[in-house]
Parts: C-alpha cells; structure tokens; sequence
C-alpha cells in the first residue's frame, strides 16, 4: 500500500528512560526514544554498516587511518529554529567527550577535534582507532548534535534535528513526540536508521508500561500501535485482530558476566568449569519456550554477521556436569563456598536461565546462591566486586563489537589479560573489514579460552504491533519514522 | 451492679480456659469449625504433601512444562516443569510461615511497645505518638520501602511485614493496658507490693491475651494478602523462593496459555485468608464482642 | 488550717493517724481536689467508716494511705511511721501489714488466674508460708472466709459475687495485716448476700484484732458495723466522731440531711426531713469557704469567707461547722 | 374482654413467661409465671434481686424486649385512656408504638446512657411529643421547657439547649422524667430510677415522683431492689425471686408480716439500727440468707428458694409451689406460709 | 475547645516529626545507588561517584537529615534523581488518577457498604446477615491484584469494554481519562467494601444496644427513624473514622491496583521510584501518604469536636 500521512501511535516501551539526554544513559530505552528527537553524523545502515546521517557523505580518512574529515549536510536546521553548523558539531562532540561513556572511550584515542570551517569537521587520532564510526554512529551514549548553546549538563531541553520533536513529557504517562516540519530528510532511500526519514505519523507517543503483561494486555485490547519487548511466553496471546506478533530475529544474547576480578570465579579454571557445566539449550527453553525464539550457537555473532565466526566454539554447549565435576575439584574447590548469581526480574528469561543454571551447577557440585533483586540493585552491586559472581545481562548484537560490554576492561567482570589486550588492540587498529572480522576470530578465541562471561545462545525479541502500522521495520531499538498508519 | 454483670458475663463464659471448653464452643459455629478444617487441611497438605508426593518441587524437567491438570500432575505443572500441587504444598510451608513468623515478630514488638506505652505514664506519651506514626503508613507502601531498604529474603518479608503490622497490636495492647492498669486486681497486685514486670506478665499481659490472640488471626491474615503483593510487584520474598505469592507472579505470564499456575495458588491464598478470618472472626464473638471495633 | 486530731481519750495507741491529707489530681482542664486537709485517726481493733455521697473523694483517701494514688500533701503515720515519705523499697514491708478490699468483686480478682494462684501470690510476694506450707496455708485461708479448699483450683468466674468478695478477703487476709481498707466491700452485694459479708467482717476483727477503715454510701451499714465514723463531702472531712454519736446527734448540717435522706426499710418511719437541694458542686471548682454552703440549708455570709476548722463536739467526735454551736442552741442541729 | 380487668385497673400482667431462646436449645427462663396489676393512680413496687427478672418485666410491658427475648405465654392487660382494654403481649407493632410514651412511659436506672448524648435534651423531649401530637418544633420546644420546670431544673429554659453531658445524674433523671411525662402518660414504669444516683438527690427524685404522681395522677410501676425505697414509695410491693413473684402485699403488711420466707430473709440480713444495735451499742449479729441466688439456666425442679430456705420441706423440691392467696391482693408462693 | 484543637494540633505535628524521621531513615538505609541507574549499565564508577556528589548523597547522614528537614520546612521535598522535576511536581502530576481512583473506589465502597452495614447490625444473626458477613469476609479475602487481573481479561480483553490499562494520551479530555478508572475503581473498592461493612456493621450493632436506643423505641417512635436517626448518628463517628481511614488504605491498594492497570499514579511512581532508587520521590511520597493519613486523622478528631458535643467541652 502506498504510504499515507497522518495519525498517532502509542508505543508501549518498558518504563519510563531516565533522560532524554542520549549522551547521558547507555540505556536502550534512552536510544529508542531520543534517536527520534536527535540525530547523529552517522548511523547504521540495514546490514549494520556506518552511514552518514548529519554528515554528508562517509568521512575522508587519511595519515593511515588517523585523520577522518567530515562533510556535514547543508540546511540542516535544529527545532529551534536554528541552522546546524560546524560550531554546533565541535561543541557537540567535546560535550560527547566529557559526558558520554563512550564518548570518553573515543576521547582516550582522540588527539583534537577541529572545525576547519562551517561545513567540515576533523578529528584526529592518535593512534588508528577502527571503532569510531561506529561509536559516532551508535545511538546509545550517542554522539548526537545539539545547538552550540544547549550544552548545559544535565540538558536543559531536547533540541535536536531528528524528525520528531518533544511536545510534552509526563514522566511515567507518555512522552508525546510531533512531528518537525523543519525537518529536511537526506535524499537517499531509506536505508536501515540511515537515508531517508520519512515523516508519515503526526504524532509518537512513547508510553511507558513496565509490567510485561499490561503491555500484551493493551497490546491486545488495541490500546498500543506497537509494544516493546514482549514475553514469548505471551506470544500465543498476541491475536484478536488487534495486534499481531513481531519477531527480531536474531536480536542478541543473553550473557552470564563472571567476575574475573574477586571470589571463586577469578580463577579461570573454575570458570571454564561453570562453562563446562551449563547446558544452555535447558536454559534457552526455559527462557525462550520454543526454538523461535532462541537459537543454540556459541559464536559471539550469529551467522549472517561479518563478524560471525566458530573458533573457540567447541568449549561451549557441553552441560556435562562429570566432567565439570572433575574440573572443578582439579581447580580445589571446597565445596562449600556458594557461587553467587546476581540476577533480576526486570527481564523474566534473566531469572529464569537462573533457575536451571542453578540446577545443573549444583549437579556439578557448586554450592549455588541465587541473588534476585531488583533491576536497579544489580545495576548497582555489579559495580562491587565483593558481592557477586556472576551476574545476568543481555545484549543485541552490537554493530562494532569492540562496543561489547566484556571488551571494557572497566566494566564489572573486570576482564583484563594480556592475551585480551594484544587480541583486541590488533582488531581496533585495523581499519580494514575483512582484516577485522578475522581479526576478532582471535579475540572470540581468547574469549572461550579465558571464559570472562557466558553466552547462553541467541534470541529473538518478540514485540506487538497493529496490523494498521505499516512500513515499520524491525530493528533492535525500534524507530518510526518511514512508518505510517493505514486508515 | 446489672451492667457489671452483664459486661463481664460473655467474657467470663469463654474464660472457662479449659481449652477443650472454648474449643468447643469455637466448633459449635459453624464458620468458625469450616475455617478451622480449611486451615488444618492446607497445613496438612504443607507438612505431608512434599513427602507424599512422586515428584521434587525444584527439580526441573523441561520437557514437561506448562502442563495441564492430569492424573500424573493433579494442579498440572509450570514453566518449569515442576508439579504445581507438590509446589503448592512447599509454597503452602512457606507462606504460612511467612503469615506465621511476621505475627511473631509483630507481636513481639507491638505487645512490647504496647505495654510500655500503656503501662509507663512517661512513656506513654512519646509511644503513642510513634505507634501513631507508624500507624500513619499504608501496609504494602511501608512494606514496598523497607523490604527494598533490607533486599528481597523471607527473612527480610517477615522483618518488614512485623514492623508494619506491629502497631495495630501495639494500638490495642496499649489501649487494653490503660484499661487494665487501673483494674482493681492490678491494684490489688501493687498493695500486695507484687513486683511490676510480674505484674505486667501475670496480671496485664495474661488477660490481654485474647485481644492478642484475635489481632494476631487477623494479622497473619493481612500477612499473607501482604506478601502476595509484595511477590507480586517483585519486591517481596525472592522469586526463586516459592510461595504463594511467588507463585501467582510466576504464573501470570502464562495467564492464557497455563491458567492453572496462577490459579491455584490464587485459590489457597483465598481460602486460607478467608479461614484465618472466620477464625478470627469467631474467636473475637466469643471472646469480646467489644473488641469489634478495633478490627 | 485544721486542728490537729487531738489525743483521743481511749488508752488505744491509734494504729493510724491520718493528717492533712491531700491529694490533688493534674487534668489537663484544671486541678481535681480529690481530697483536700483530711484527718481522723484509726485505733487498733477498731472499724472507722468513711461515708460521703459519690466523688467525695473516700476511695483517693484509702489509695492515698496505701500509696496507690499520689498523696500531694500531709501525713498518714502508721504506727509513728509517716507511709507517704517512704520510698517504694522502704514501704515494702508496710505492703504486708495494710490490706484492701474492693466494691466490684468482678474486676479485683485476675480472670486468668485461679484461686489457689491469687493466694500463693500474695504469700509469695511477701515470702510467707513457702514451698509444702503454702497448700495448707491457702485451705486454711478459704476455711477462713467460708470457701472450700477445693476451690482453690477454680477460676473467679466459677464463683458467685459475694463468693468472690470473699476471696478478695482471703487474698487481704494472707498476708496477715494490721489494718484493712475496704472500700465498699459490699455495695456491689445483693441484699440478701451482702449481709454474709459484714458478719464475716465483724468476726475478722474480733479474732484477728484487724482494725479497718471500711468505706460505704450506705450509712445503716456503716451505722451497724463501725465503732466510728467520718463523713465526707468534696474532699473534705465534715464531721466525724464515735457512730453512735454521730449518728444519734449529728453536729454538721450536712450530716444530718445525709442521715434524714438514707432510706429506711420500714414504712412506719416515714419521717419528715430536710431534702439537700441542688447537687454537688464540681470538684475541679470547690466552693470557697466552706465546700458545702452551697447546699446547705443554713449557709451564712462567713460560710463562704472562712473554711471551718475541726471543732471538738464531744470525746473524739468533731465537726467542721462554723455555725454549728449555734445551730445546736437554736435546736436546728 | 374488658371484664377481665375490673374498672380501676390500669395494668394486669397474667402469669408472664418471658424466656430467651438460644439456639442451642437452651432457655434462660428470666420471668416465669409473674402476675401482679396496678391500679389506677397507685404505686406498685416491684423489688427483688439482681437478675430476678425485674426489668425483663418492665420491658415485656413495654415489648421492647431484646433479642432472644420472647414472651412465651401470659397476658399483660392494658387499659387505655379511652377504656380500651388490650393484651399488649399480642398487640402489633403498630399499636405499641402508638402506646408507648403516650399511655405507658418508661425510664431507666442508668440516667448516664439513657439519653443520646447528640441531641439536646429539649431536642429530644420536643421529638416525643412531636411523635404523638401535631405540634409545631417551636410549640413543642416551648412544651419542653415547660416539663423542665415541672421536674424542676432550674433555669429551665437555658438548659433546654443543653446537652446530657452537660448535666449531673441527678438532672439528667429529671430530664428523663419530664420526657417520661411530656404526653401524660398513665402509667409510668420507672426501672431502678434511683439506683444509681447519691442519697441525697435519690431523695429529691423520690420527692418529685411523689409531688408528679400527686399532680397528674398516673400510676407508676417502680422496680427497685432497695426495701428502704420501697419503704417510702409504695402502695403495694411485689417481691421477685428468680423470675417468679414469690410474694404481693401492701407495703404496711410486707414489712410487717412478711409471708414468703425469702422476703423474711431479706428484712432479716439490711442492717437495721433500730432491731440491730442495742442501748449499749451491742450489735446484734444480721441473720444473712445463706448461699446464692441460683442461675436463672439452672433453676432446682421445686421452689427456687428451697435451698436456701430455713422452712423447706420436702415436698419444697418438688413442684413449684402456686400463687396462694392469703387476703385480697396478699398473695405468697409458699407452702409453708401459715408456718410464718 | 480551643485549647483541645490546639492540643490535636500539636500532637498531630509530633507525629508528622516522627513520620519524617522514620521515612528518612528507611530510605537512607536502601542499597541500589541511584546515580547508577540513571547513568545506566555501561557506567564507570568514576561517573557514578560524580553523580553522587551532584546529589549530595555523598554527605553524611546526619547532615543530609538537618538538610532534608530544613528543606521541607521551606516546601522543599527534594528534587527526583530520576525524574529530574521537584518531588512535589512529580507527585503533583501524578495526583490526579489516584485522587480519583481513591474518590471512586472509595464511593463505590461507601455506596456498597454503608446500607449493607447497617441493615446486617439491625437484622443481626438473620440470613442476610449471614449472607452479608460472609461475603464481606470473602472480598476481603481476595488479593486486589488477583480481581484486578480478571477484570482485565474479562472485561478489557474478552469484552473490549474498558481500556485495559493506562490513563490515555495527551489532549485526551478528563471523562475519557476517567473511563480508565472504571476496572481500578471496582476492583479496589470492592475489597475494600469489606472492611466498611464490618466497621459499620460492628459500630451500629454497638451503638443499637445502647440504653438511649431503647428510649428512643420507649418513645413510640418507627424503627426507621430509631436506626436511622438515634443510632446511625451515633455509629457515624467510627464509620467516619474507618471510611477516612479507608481512604488512606487505599493509597496502598492504589499501588498495586495501579500497577496492574498501568495507571500513571502515586502509586506507581512509588513502585517505580522504588525500582530505580529515587530517593526523594520515594521520601516524598511515603511522607505524602502518611501525611494525608494523619490529616485525615485529624480531620475525623475536628469532626468529632464538631458532631460530638461530649467531646467539644
Ligand atoms: N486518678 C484520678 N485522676 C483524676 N481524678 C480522679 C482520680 N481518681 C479520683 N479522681 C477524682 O477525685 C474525686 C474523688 O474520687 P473518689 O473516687 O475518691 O470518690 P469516692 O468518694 O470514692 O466516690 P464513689 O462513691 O463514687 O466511689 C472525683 O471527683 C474523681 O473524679
Ligand atoms: N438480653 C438478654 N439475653 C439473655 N438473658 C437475659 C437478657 N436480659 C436479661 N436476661 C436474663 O434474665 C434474667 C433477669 O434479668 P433482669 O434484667 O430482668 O433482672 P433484674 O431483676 O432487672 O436485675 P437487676 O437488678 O440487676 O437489674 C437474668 O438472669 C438475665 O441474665
Ligand atoms: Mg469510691
Ligand atoms: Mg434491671
């Protein structure tokens, strides 16, 4: 059908971001939300290749890597009013530098940003940095560009370029995006988050509904032109007309972060124990149901990925607890030190890998702890390294996988090793794609060799949506511009 | 002289404390001896079911999960493959443990500042004031705030839910004691120069003890519906942990598909709330009809 | 203000000499005068009665003496020993010798403990009759006021009222007291039971020799039972002396209007008498003066002007009437 | 009908049996088998002990008998201002509510709770006689003021306004009495009206009843357990013991020669300094009944009396004995009254 | 009189003074760090410790109490870590769906219980009674979230009748807002019909057996007017007392009511605030509600000075 302006859709996301300041928060839901209202110099095509978005074309890059001078579009205007230029991306990018956490993991590799003039931005490196597109691409501690006077810490008001503009927040009711008539799309056909932005809907309502089952239920009762994150368990409840299943498929991985630091997993025998133990098919069923939604594979990307690759693999999916046993007692353990899995409910297939998890770890012998609290207690007692073992997390499938939370040296887990350092430095300074997806072959090695977190499989993420809401694509942080709503 | 008679009469027939006595005075209502069934059948099913059962309420056996009812699984099973009713038995442990220990501990702590506050003069004032206060948080809110404060455990459910409900007892303990303090035989007691803790034990504390008894049923009551909802939002006994409460927040997920993991459950709350409450209910008729008021 | 008591004529030393007594109550309204500079003394083996119409102020002087209520001021000497400046650790073994009994003998026994319990208690608290002397003890005690030793394994409520009343007596009686207050140990009492309680009275103190400040409303019981006599009016003492004298020649209009008023069960004495008018003022605002001018039938100008001293009327017998010599001259009195 | 209640008499009450039913099947017989009547202008007293039936009595007549009460059997004939004679233990509802307040009033022992503390009390005197006659509120309240003065409070009109908290007992009796009275009503029944109040101001209403009762002339049923009150107040006394009438006298005769051995007992155990006290001041020791009353649940099979009684013989246990006649209105249920 | 409102008063300030203490004691003790939250899960410690300086939770204890009181005297009640807005707009904004969910269920339960009440004390022990008791007992027995969610799927997802959840978008007018409140508003006030029924049914069955009762019938007057004019009034000040305190109860019952259906209320931002450890929305909120509590209190304390004459002296 041809597309047609006009109309409001409510989207059910699962609560209310703390901001909408997306330099601010690495969570998704910050980036759902603000990628309508703010737009960065690049983004990520359909197959996940950077592409421009502010700027105008790919970035000049030259000195073997080091310098990358950008073109910015003309005519870009903020919705304020004002025009974008050059002062607004410098400013812009400093304020990333500072106040984005990736923005500080870029600004360790940066030696200067530049505005030669209004039209062009350079930034030079200090060393060949391969990940930077794809942080000034990624839309979660993004690199967005505000206006030169809006910099204020915290923000002050949205104002961005995106092709939605804030109309009213109620924090917990709604957050009532409308449509930026200012706003000038790129001429090129839409391509994933990049080319072209259609403006078809009037008006998008975030509307934060944080228990799983009231957003099937509205999903249900038609209240909700699309609903975020939906149980698969609830899949089957997903008709009536009203709505229909959409599944992302794959969408990410869950993961069981180990603390390498402190406790009984810093020793890596013991991890590699865990690993040997844990059978992540039962886990994958008890979280996902049924083999749509999940998928049983070791790899740190799913086939299809550029970065897809099977070494190290053959450690993973054994859920042999003889053998675990047989590790673990090698690697001393007492038998009597509880392993301590931090997990929450936020996300119900978290508490439920848990649960077997527990299971077969005690059939290898560990004495296990299950911790589950809240989402924002984890968030905080994974940064102390006393108090847990293991905690539970998910991921999509990051564009850059440098980006990947285990890559942090500094992020909990704590994973440092000079085979992790040497692995990884090779993959950020090759610029090349085909060099680099070899490249993180090595790095997925080290990964199964020194077991610094677990990935259970893939899964899929299964949302709702009205059969009215058309040209809506499926992407991880869902967006909608490009979509529109059949009369 | 008429009204004193008659207002010692109905309670001077149910101190006839011989046990069996009120037992059967309790029995001869009818509600009262159809609540007392329920309560012992759910706390046989608690005590016996786990061992009688064929199956193991943790082991996990995915491949028969979200079952039905059936003869092999009576209540079906979850989504995890366990056996509902062997888990309802264990959950059925716990909960009443929970209702249990949160009336011990809130008696301990409400019977305390009750009698001090309604004993002591000088305490009197600052305590009825902080019984006040307390009194002035709504159950689950007071509930939401300090089992997050303590961290999601049973241990930390109980500690939460005794100091909320401390107060309603504190309340009538404190009341009845003023009462009672300025009784004739507690005078007797002191002309006696009987020493005041004996006091308070023997001849305050002992005669509040229907008063406490009747609160109490009550309060385990409130105690469970309370940590439902606690379980249920997510911030109560720790999810892992099954319970009655636990329970239904794990089965409302399958709400359409497996109705019977929420169902259940559901069903035993009510119905030994509802039992606890004719209990009650029966024990307050028989022992005090005055006490009526302060529910 | 008030004279002192004067020394009695009798060769009896006074058990208790009771002096000024006041005790006031703190509301949070205004300052209750519950009983306001009483005095009157108790001789050994005697029975002094205490009578005055409701809130009078009877019941604060007994718990006074016995320091169960707070005495703000005067004196209550029992044998020479001034109770209300002891401490509480010194007045313990003054708790063995003093004794009360109460009206309701519904409340004053513990509903949750039995008989045999009430009793061990009151021995107990005192160290009397300990371990295999107590059961026999506590028989002994019920024979005493007419029970059985198996009662001692009942609860109160297994008793009838007047049953009850005599374990009240029996729990008194346990610690083997010099004086007992009773504070209107039989007003709660059908008739017909009432009077099985005052013989049992008149038989403790002839065996034991108790002395007893016995509070009633009823004045043919006091008249029957007490060799002497206080009347009461808003805290104040107003007349007291020997019964028969007061009550054959009352010196105090009050008194006298209280004696005309008490029913009499005998219709051939239906009397003309003097009806009190009006009713009793609020003790939180006595009257000034004297309290009971305003409903006395011959209150002059200086009734509210001067409070009225106790004036000797005969042995032992005063009246705190500033009209009174006057009022008996005219034969009014 | 009406010739079974002669001319000048307002109230019979016939062999009333008034029990409570409980559902276990037992029944506490609380008035078995009480008849008495009062005539026209006079003052019956109704003594007995706590828990005799008494008030269970005074609230048949009234028929406002609580839960499980139910009259059992019996009449209790009633005539009417306009000669109308009715058995109120069948009359309607209807016809009662029409009765009470205007023919038969009542007030009660404890003046402290009888009265709705959220009215006051010229509220609440206006409202009976608004309940019966057409009477505007500004005429009634007039009326109210004019019943205070009657039961002499003073400054009467003031205190129309008042609350009953506002008031001693002693008032707040007054105000019981003139709402009582506010319709005129021929009889008044007063349960224990005095009990609970001083001797001096008992001796005040007492005063007033008598001055009312010479002034409007209606009769009063006066339930009391105190001989002296009956002493002073009666005409005729009907003495009760566990439900029954045991005896009926005129006052005179009762305290002189009483005919039922436990109306004997009763004189015997009040103190009486007149019998009691000698010259010398000896006191003569009170010959007390001995035991206690028995429950009402557990009554003996003959005379409810006997154990107590000093003449008991032994057909005493076994029947109840009847209502003997012994002179015009002088009854006693005695078998051995001739040995009195 | 004076001097007992000011009495009340004075009490009622010492407990808000309490109130405040307790609360902010509870909140302090809670783990979970907010400034982790918000700066959600990539966050460096570094940050984080920046974050608390912001919010002078790195303060001691002892200064951050003076701090908060001193606050409040001014009206103060915190800004939200999270919401980044003053506490009291957050509450405020979030005031209206409760306020009329508490209104709603609460007439709903009044209109229930009330005539229930009375008529079950005045037919004691009849099958009625009987009937009325035991029901009330059954509903109060009935987790509310357990009513709620059948409600749900009857009557939003089966029937389509009501929305399931929310409180409509933006520009929506208040009655379409209100039609959100249908399902809360039953499934809240039935339970809590319970409670009202048993209060005014043990307080009538108190106040029918009291001795001006009987006079008033000894007048001659209907039964109607007996129960309804003698006796109710007399039983109104503890219904009163237990329909103001309903009120408050249901504060807590919106919290769970609220987060079944999705209702963007004070309840809901508590549960939430709680999640993501906002101290000074929770402090604001616990401090609100038990504040309201003891308003109410002493709302029904000056009632009582004002029905009851006794109580005016
Ligand atoms: N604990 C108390 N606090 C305040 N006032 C008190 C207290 N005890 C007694 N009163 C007041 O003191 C006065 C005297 O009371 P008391 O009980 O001594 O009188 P009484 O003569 O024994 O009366 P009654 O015959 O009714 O027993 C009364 O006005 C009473 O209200
Ligand atoms: N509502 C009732 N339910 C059950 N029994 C009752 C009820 N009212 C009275 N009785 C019983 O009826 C008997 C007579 O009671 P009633 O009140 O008539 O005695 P009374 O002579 O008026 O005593 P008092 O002098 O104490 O007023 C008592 O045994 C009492 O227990
Ligand atoms: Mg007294
Ligand atoms: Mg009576």
């Amino acid at each position: 059908a041809e597309p047609q302006r006009g109309g409001v859709v409510d989207v059910a996301t699962i609560g209310e971001p703390p901001t909408l300041d997306p330099m601010a928060s690495t969570a998704d839901l910050v980036g759902i939300v603000s990628q309508h209202v703010f737009e960065t110099l690049f983004t990520f095509g359909k197959d996940w290749q950077v592409v421009p978005l502010l700027a105008e074309a790919m970035p000049e890059i030259t000195e073997g890597g080091r310098v990358y001078t950008i073109r910015l579009r003309q005519g870009v205007t903020f919705h304020d009013g004002s025009g974008m230029d050059s002062a607004d991306v410098l400013a812009s990018l400093k304020r990333w530098e500072t106040v984005a956490s990736r923005g500080q993991q870029a600004a360790k590799n940066i030696a200067s940003i530049e505005a030669p003039d209004p039209a062009t931005i350079r930034i030079t490196l200090k060393e060949p940095y391969a990940p930077l597109l794809s942080l000034l691409a990624f839309n979660n501690a993004a690199a967005v560009i505000l206006p030169a006077e809006d910099m204020a810490v915290p923000m002050e008001k949205p104002v961005g370029t995106g092709p939605y503009m804030l109309k009213e927040r109620k924090p917990d009711q709604y957050i009532q995006l409308v449509r930026f008539d200012g706003y000038k799309p790129r001429e090129d056909a839409a391509n994933g988050y990049g080319g072209a932005r259609h403006q078809y809907l009037d008006e998008i309502r975030f509307v934060p509904v944080p228990d799983p089952n009231t957003r099937v239920e509205g999903a249900v009762a038609g209240q909700f032109a699309y609903a975020d994150s939906i149980p698969v368990e609830s899949a089957g409840r997903l008709t009536g007309g009203k709505t229909e299943a959409l599944t992302l498929k794959p969408f990410g991985w869950p993961v069981f972060v180990m603390n390498t630091k402190e406790g009984l997993l810093s020793d890596v025998k013991k991890r590699r124990a865990v690993l040997t133990a844990l059978n992540p098919e039962d886990m994958l069923i008890a979280g996902f149901g049924s083999t749509d939604f999940y998928a049983v594979d070791g790899a740190l990307y799913p086939d299809g990925y550029a970065w897809h690759n099977t070494q190290g693999v053959d450690a993973y999916g054994l859920g042999d607890a003889q053998k675990a046993a047989a590790a673990l007692q090698e690697a001393g353990y007492d038998g009597a030190t509880p392993l301590r899995i931090l997990t929450s409910r936020q996300y119900e297939f978290h508490y439920k890998m848990a649960e077997v998890a527990a299971e077969y770890l005690k059939a290898a012998g560990f004495q296990v702890q299950l911790d589950v609290v809240d989402w924002a207690t984890l968030t905080q007692r994974r940064q102390d390294p006393k108090l847990w073992d293991i905690f539970i997390s998910h991921s999509p499938f990051l564009p850059e996988p440098s980006l990947i939370g285990v890559m942090q040296d500094s992020s909990p887990g704590w994973w440092q090793s000079e085979a992790k350092t040497k692995a990884l430095a090779a993959f950020n300074a090759e610029s090349d794609p085909a060099k680099r997806a070899e490249l993180f072959g090595a790095v997925q090695k080290v990964f199964y060799d020194e077991v610094p977190a677990f990935k259970v499989g893939d899964f899929n993420a299964l949302a709702a949506k009205s059969p009215k809401l058309q040209g809506f694509e499926p992407a991880p942080w869902p967006y909608f511009w490009n979509a529109w709503l059949e009369k | 002289m008429t009204a004193v008679a008659s207002a010692t009469l109905p309670a001077a027939a149910a101190e006839k404390s011989g046990g069996n006595t009120m037992l059967r005075a309790l029995l001869a209502r009818k509600a009262v001896a159809a609540g007392l069934v329920v309560l012992l059948l759910i706390l046989l099913l608690a005590v016996f079911g786990p061992l009688l059962s064929p199956w193991s309420p943790s082991k996990l056996s995915l491949v028969s999960r979200l079952k039905p009812p059936s003869a092999a699984h009576l209540l079906g099973t979850d989504d995890f493959g366990r056996d509902i009713l062997t888990r309802l038995a264990v959950a059925g442990r716990l909960s009443l443990t929970v209702g249990f220990a949160v009336v011990v501990v809130s008696a301990l702590l409400g019977v305390t500042l009750g009698l001090l506050a309604g004993f002591f003069r000088r305490l009197d004032a600052p305590l009825a004031r902080l019984i006040d206060a307390m009194m002035a948080f709504p159950d689950i809110l007071l509930a939401i705030s300090l089992v997050a404060a303590l961290g999601p455990s049973v241990v930390n459910v109980v500690a939460a839910l005794g100091i909320v409900y401390a107060p309603r007892l504190a309340r009538i303990v404190r009341a009845s004691t003023l009462v009672i303090r300025e009784l004739p035989y507690v005078e007797a007691a002191r002309a006696l120069g009987v020493s005041t803790p004996r006091i308070i034990l023997r001849h305050v504390l002992r005669n509040l003890l229907s008063p406490i008894m009747v609160q109490s049923t009550f309060i385990f009551a409130s105690a469970m519906l309370a940590e439902a909802g606690l379980s249920f939002l997510g911030v109560g006994v720790s999810p892992s942990v099954p319970t009655w409460g636990t329970m239904i927040a794990q089965g409302r997920q399958y709400l359409d598909q497996a109705p019977w993991i929420m169902f259940f459950p559901g069903l035993s709350i009510v119905l030994a709330v509802l039992a606890l409450q004719l209990v009650g209910d029966g024990l307050r008729d028989l022992l005090d009809p005055r006490l009526a008021r302060d529910l | 203000m008030s004279a002192r008591p004067q020394p009695l004529p009798d060769p009896a030393e006074p058990i208790l000499a009771v002096e000024d007594l006041a005790t006031h109550f703190t509301l949070p309204h205004g300052t209750v005068r519950a009983v306001d500079g009483v005095s009157f003394t108790v001789r050994r083996g005697t029975i002094v009665g205490l009578v005055g119409e409701s809130g009078s102020g009877k019941t604060t002087v007994g718990r006074s003496i016995l320091r169960l209520a707070p005495a703000t001021g005067g004196v209550a000497r029992f044998e020479g020993e001034d109770l209300l400046k002891l401490s509480e650790r010194r007045m313990r073994p003054y708790r063995r010798r003093l004794q009360i009994i109460f009206q309701d003998p519904y409340s004053s026994l513990n509903p949750r403990m039995r008989v045999g319990a009430i009793l061990g208690e009151a021995l107990g608290a005192h160290g009397l009759a300990t371990g295999a002397a107590r059961q026999p003890r506590i028989a002994e005690l019920l024979a005493r006021v007419g029970l059985q030793p198996e009662h001692a394994s009942r609860f109160p409520h297994e008793f009838s009222g007047g049953q009850r009343q005599r374990i009240g007596i029996a729990r008194a009686l346990a610690v083997e007291p010099d004086l007992i207050v009773a504070d209107e140990p039989v007003s709660a009492l059908d008739v017909s039971v009432q009077a099985q309680i005052l013989n049992l009275m008149q038989d403790l103190r002839r065996e034991f020799g108790l002395a007893m400040l016995f509070v009633a409303h009823d004045l043919s019981v006091v008249e029957y039972l007490c060799d002497e006599v206080v009347v009461m009016y808003l805290g104040r003492v107003m007349e007291r002396g020997p019964s028969r004298d007061v009550y054959r020649r009352p010196r105090h209009p009050y008194t006298k209007a209280l004696i005309a008023t008490a029913p009499v069960p005998d219709p051939a004495a239906r009397r003309e008498r003097v009806v009190l008018r009006g009713d009793i003022p609020s003790p939180l605002d006595p009257p000034s003066g004297c309290v009971f001018r305003t409903r006395c039938p011959h209150a002059a100008a200086i009734c509210a002007q001067t409070r009225p001293p106790d004036e000797a009327v005969g042995p032992g017998h005063f009246a705190a009437c500033l009209r009174q010599g006057e009022l008996a001259a005219a034969g009014l009195l | 009908m009406t010739e079974r209640l002669a001319p000048d008499t307002l109230l019979a009450v016939r062999d009333l049996k008034t029990h409570f039913v409980y559902r276990a099947g037992a029944a506490a017989k609380s008035v078995d088998g009480v008849s008495f009547e009062v005539k026209r202008g006079e003052t019956v007293a109704v003594v007995g002990e706590s828990g005799s039936g008494k008030s269970v009595t005074s609230l048949s007549i009234m028929r406002l008998l609580a839960e499980p009460g139910r009259i059992v059997s019996g009449e209790i004939l009633h005539r009417d201002r306009q000669g109308t004679v009715r058995d109120l233990a069948k009359a309607s509802a209807r016809e009662m509510r029409a009765l009470r307040g205007t023919e038969i009033a009542m007030i009660f022992q404890e003046p402290m709770t009888s009265l709705n503390p959220l009215f006051t009390v010229g509220d609440q005197i206006a409202e009976m006689i608004r309940l019966h006659r057409k009477v505007g509120r500004a005429e009634a309240l007039r009326e109210a003021g004019e019943m205070l003065e009657l039961v002499e409070i003073p400054a009467a009109r003031r205190r129309l306004h008042d609350y009953p908290h506002h008031m001693s007992g002693g008032m707040r009796q007054r105000v019981m009495i003139a709402l009582a009275l506010a319709n005129r009503p021929s009889l008044l029944i007063a349960d224990e009206p005095t009990t609970a109040l001083d001797v001096t101001i008992q001796a005040q209403i007492l005063d007033l009843l008598r001055r009312l009762q010479a002034e409007m002339g209606m009769s009063i049923l006066f339930i009391t357990h105190n001989l002296g009150v009956v002493a002073e107040i009666a005409k005729s006394v009907v003495v009760m013991y566990a439900g029954r009438v045991v005896e009926e006298a005129p006052v005179a005769d009762l305290f002189a020669r009483p005919k039922h051995p436990y109306t004997e007992g009763l004189l015997a155990s009040t103190p009486n300094a007149a019998r009691d006290i000698a010259a010398d001041g000896a006191r003569r020791p009170l010959v007390p009944i001995p035991g206690s009353v028995p429950p009402i649940t557990a009554l003996p099979p003959g005379c409810a009396f006997e154990p107590r009684c000093a003449y008991a013989a032994p057909r005493c246990t076994q029947s109840v004995p009847p209502l003997f006649a012994l002179a015009p209105a002088r009854h006693s249920r005695c078998f051995r009254h001739d040995a009195l | 009189m004076l001097r007992t409102v000011l009495h009340r008063l004075l009490g009622m300030l010492a407990v808000m003074l309490i109130v405040v203490t307790i609360v902010f004691v509870i909140v302090r003790v809670t783990p979970g760090d907010p400034a982790a939250v918000m700066l959600g899960p990539d966050a460096t410690a570094a940050d984080i410790a920046n974050l608390r300086a912001q919010f002078g939770l790195d303060r001691p204890l002892p200064v951050q109490y003076v701090q908060y009181l001193l606050g409040l005297l001014q009206g103060d009640f915190g800004r939200s870590i999270f919401l980044g807005q003053p506490v009291l707009a957050a509450l405020g904004s979030r005031a209206e769906p409760t306020f009329f969910l508490t209104l709603f269920s609460l007439a709903l339960a009044v209109l229930i219980a009330l005539p229930i009440g009375i008529y079950s004390a005045y037919r004691r022990g009849s099958l009625f009674d009987q009937a009325a008791t035991t029901v009330a007992m059954l509903a109060a027995s009935v987790p509310s979230f357990w009513l709620g969610l059948v409600l749900i799927q009857v009557f939003a997802v089966r029937l389509g009748w009501f929305p399931a959840s929310g409180y409509g978008g933006p520009g929506t007018t208040l009655a379409e807002r209100l039609g959100h409140l249908v399902l809360p508003s039953v499934a809240l006030g039935i339970v809590s019909s319970a409670l009202i029924i048993r209060f005014t049914r043990a307080s009538m069955l108190d106040v029918l057996n009291d001795d001006y009762v009987r006079t008033a019938r000894s007048k001659g007057m209907g039964e109607a007017r007996v129960v309804l004019r003698h006796a109710l009034k007399n039983a109104a000040i503890p219904i009163l007392t237990v329909v103001g305190l309903t009120a408050a109860l249901l504060v807590s019952g919106a919290v769970v009511t609220e987060t079944v259906f999705g209702l963007p209320g004070v309840g809901n931002l508590v549960v939430n605030a709680v999640l993501r450890r906002d101290y000074p929305v929770i402090q604001g909120a616990l401090l609100v509600v038990a504040g309201l509590y003891v308003l109410i209190n002493f709302a029904i304390d000056m009632l009582y000075i004002l029905v009851d004459p006794r109580v005016r002296a």
